[in-house]
């Protein structure tokens, strides 16, 4: 199992604050495609994942325990 | 104004000899809208020597929800942010230098301003600013605090060259759809707290706190009760044109002849003519006499509508149509009014 | 002004509906030093309809780097803090009802001001005072928003009748020894998250996003890079003399007699005399000229200086010993002074 | 092992941000006495003790593998 967190806009669009993924061992690249698959409009392409506190790489393998967050970017101000 | 800083240099880490630093200390905050104002009143009030205030930009109604250096009246006389901030600033503190450029920040206009810089701020809503900023930081070798906003979110983290990875690591590819203040709208609290954070990471730095610096960008959501915090070192590009082996600072070519451009969310087309081109409000106040359009004369700009778009042409040529959001309309328009 | 809410009432969960609400919402804010400053600014630049501001003191040099609503000319002129906060939120928007009270918040003058409130913001700086706004808010059925700061530290947390623990169940004894901002110190940045929590709290409550409040207190520290959230049920005490089932409201019931009080790390007593006791600026000129004193007399006081400890006397009686934190010298003088 | 978190002053005090305690099972009462004894001048009466995200009261007991906080309260404002 994986914890993955949504935030922002990508709250509203889920519905929801986190939830559980029993999926792992996987790589960033294929939870990115999980989430635009399972949430149309995802915006995987300019979403940053963090791995427990680090912002992952593609081909970055996510392992079960890890916590995941989807940080979309933000360029207001 | 005696003791004026006392609560600060009783907070240890700063104290007299942070304070001293402090007094000597330039920052150039570039954008002063919603995160440019809380950061430069910050600033000004920790009693920062000089700060550089660059905006293109005057204020409107709809700033004042957010925008804390302006007042109804700023809103009312169509005032330039960095005018409106600097009268605010100066009644704050009558000692501190203040800088103003009233223009399109470019990458030659950067590197200017930064030169004598000890720190740059980022106050854009753009990332096509940001990663111009980013390009002077890293060629200048000066630190710069990401910091932005939108909705109930917020971002912020030092790059400091030599020490994290840049902005363009993180983010190589500009995302083609965003959500902007003017798209989803944005709330005073958020940019609260991402220009504190900003602010504090510039107290830092600019008082020699910087093992005390963040080493994970904060993002957060104020309305969700939701934050995390993330190292990015692995977003390292070894091959990065800005904190590479070979930089090139792409963003800092300045681009020659005449640019257009449409403002990001705000439903206005920017022309800045080309640099050979001399245009000033008087040749807007002499073209809207002549095709008989109304117009009103600020001491920074001239309205005109022309084609049912209000335009303001700046001192310095630089045209905004607001109203559209179509380049090549705005082009058209553009040359049927100055050729 | 056409549109100056459009940023916010675009942020969906406000919108239009949110924005009317806001109108007609009235918040009392209890203290108009650091975050009362940035609270009501936020308030006001918000659209809420009314606040009232309470506080005792005036701008001091040293409040300059931190209280956001003042500028030299309020420290130079010793204006009292809500009567430059209303000048200030006054420009920001003309239509805005302000009432203000420059006095002493006792128990009586909290509960006659908060009758027609919607919630109550603490932005004081003690915890007895705190204490007060908790027995109002339970005894009026009102929410009142916690916040607090100090050093790099601070504090949020909204407490809401019925729904949370009260301020009392949280903390029945108050510390013996404190850090308050006049030993350690605080910077600007620490105030502003904690100020930007508690106004984002209160736009949520008034705004009828009740299911969006935060349930966890936070803490946070912006210099060391931590922070905790952590919730507070379990505190709750069912023989709570705020929120039990047999509520006495302590804190509320008014003191007679002179009342005499240390002011928490200010090196001021404060001294209220009885009721009964009609003391005016005009009695403080009359004892400064019978006694040779100089003196100055605003529109608010009048400032003397007796046995070296400079005095402010405002129009309602109440008088300010500075230099001094021994509550029997202070007694003596005042004795000394007005019998 | 239990992680214990100090903020603030007691950061400073204490010379670090966190610790790991091998003393679990204890009460909240006991990690306060412990604290105390271990850093003069902790100021155990009116520090709150988080234990994963919830504040304890005095009674309740730590088991290993929890998170607590040492929170002191602040007033300033």
């Amino acid at each position: 199992m994986i914890t993955v967190h949504y935030f922002a806009r990508l709250r509203e669009l889920t519905g929801k604050g986190e939830e559980s993924l029993d999926r792992a061992p996987l790589t960033v690249e294929e939870l990115l495609d999980w989430a635009e698959t399972t949430y149309p409009g995802f915006g995987k392409d300019t979403i940053h994942v963090a791995v427990n506190e680090e912002y992952a790489r593609k081909e970055d393998v996510i392992q079960a325990g890890d916590v995941c967050a989807f940080i979309p970017p933000v360029s207001g101000g | 104004m005696e003791n004026r800083y006392s609560r600060q240099t009783l907070f240890q880490p700063i104290g007299q000899f942070g304070q001293r630093q402090l007094t000597e200390a330039h920052a150039v905050i570039i954008g002063c809208g919603a995160l440019g104002s809380a950061i430069s009143e910050t600033l000004v009030r920790a009693g920062i020597g000089k700060v550089t205030l660059a905006d293109r930009d005057y204020v409107e109604a709809s700033n004042l929800q957010r925008q804390q250096l302006f007042n109804e009246a700023d809103a009312k006389g169509s005032v330039p942010k960095v005018v409106a901030a600097e009268r605010r600033l100066r009644s704050i503190r009558e000692n501190v230098e203040i800088r103003t450029v009233l223009d399109h920040v470019d990458g030659p206009i950067l590197e200017e301003i930064s030169q004598d810089a000890d720190l740059l701020l980022d106050a854009t809503d753009n990332f096509e600013t940001r990663l111009l900023i980013n390009d002077a930081a890293w060629k200048l070798n000066i630190p710069w605090i990401y910091g932005a906003v939108v909705g109930s979110s917020g971002s912020a983290f030092p790059f400091i060259p030599g020490e994290t990875p840049c902005f363009r690591c993180l983010l190589p590819v500009l995302p083609a759809v965003n959500e902007t203040c003017d798209t989803v709208g944005v709330i005073a609290p958020a940019v609260q707290i991402s220009a504190a954070h900003q602010s504090a990471e510039a107290l830092k730095w600019l008082t020699g706190n910087t093992s005390a610096m963040r080493t994970k960008l904060l993002h957060f959501d104020v309305w969700n009760n939701t934050s995390v915090e993330a190292g990015i070192s692995r977003m390292k590009n070894p091959d990065c044109e800005t904190c590479g082996s070979h930089p090139t600072y792409p963003a800092l070519h300045a681009q020659s002849g005449t640019q257009y451009a449409v403002l990001c969310g705000r439903d206005t087309v920017q022309i800045i003519p080309d640099a050979d081109r001399e245009l000033t409000v008087a040749d807007g106040v002499r073209v809207a006499r002549q095709l008989g359009m109304k117009y009103r004369e600020t001491p920074f700009f001239v309205e005109f509508h022309a084609e049912n778009y209000r335009c303001i042409l700046f001192d310095n040529g630089r045209l905004l149509i607001h109203g559209l959001k179509d380049m090549r309309t705005g082009r058209k328009l553009y040359h049927s009014l100055f050729g």
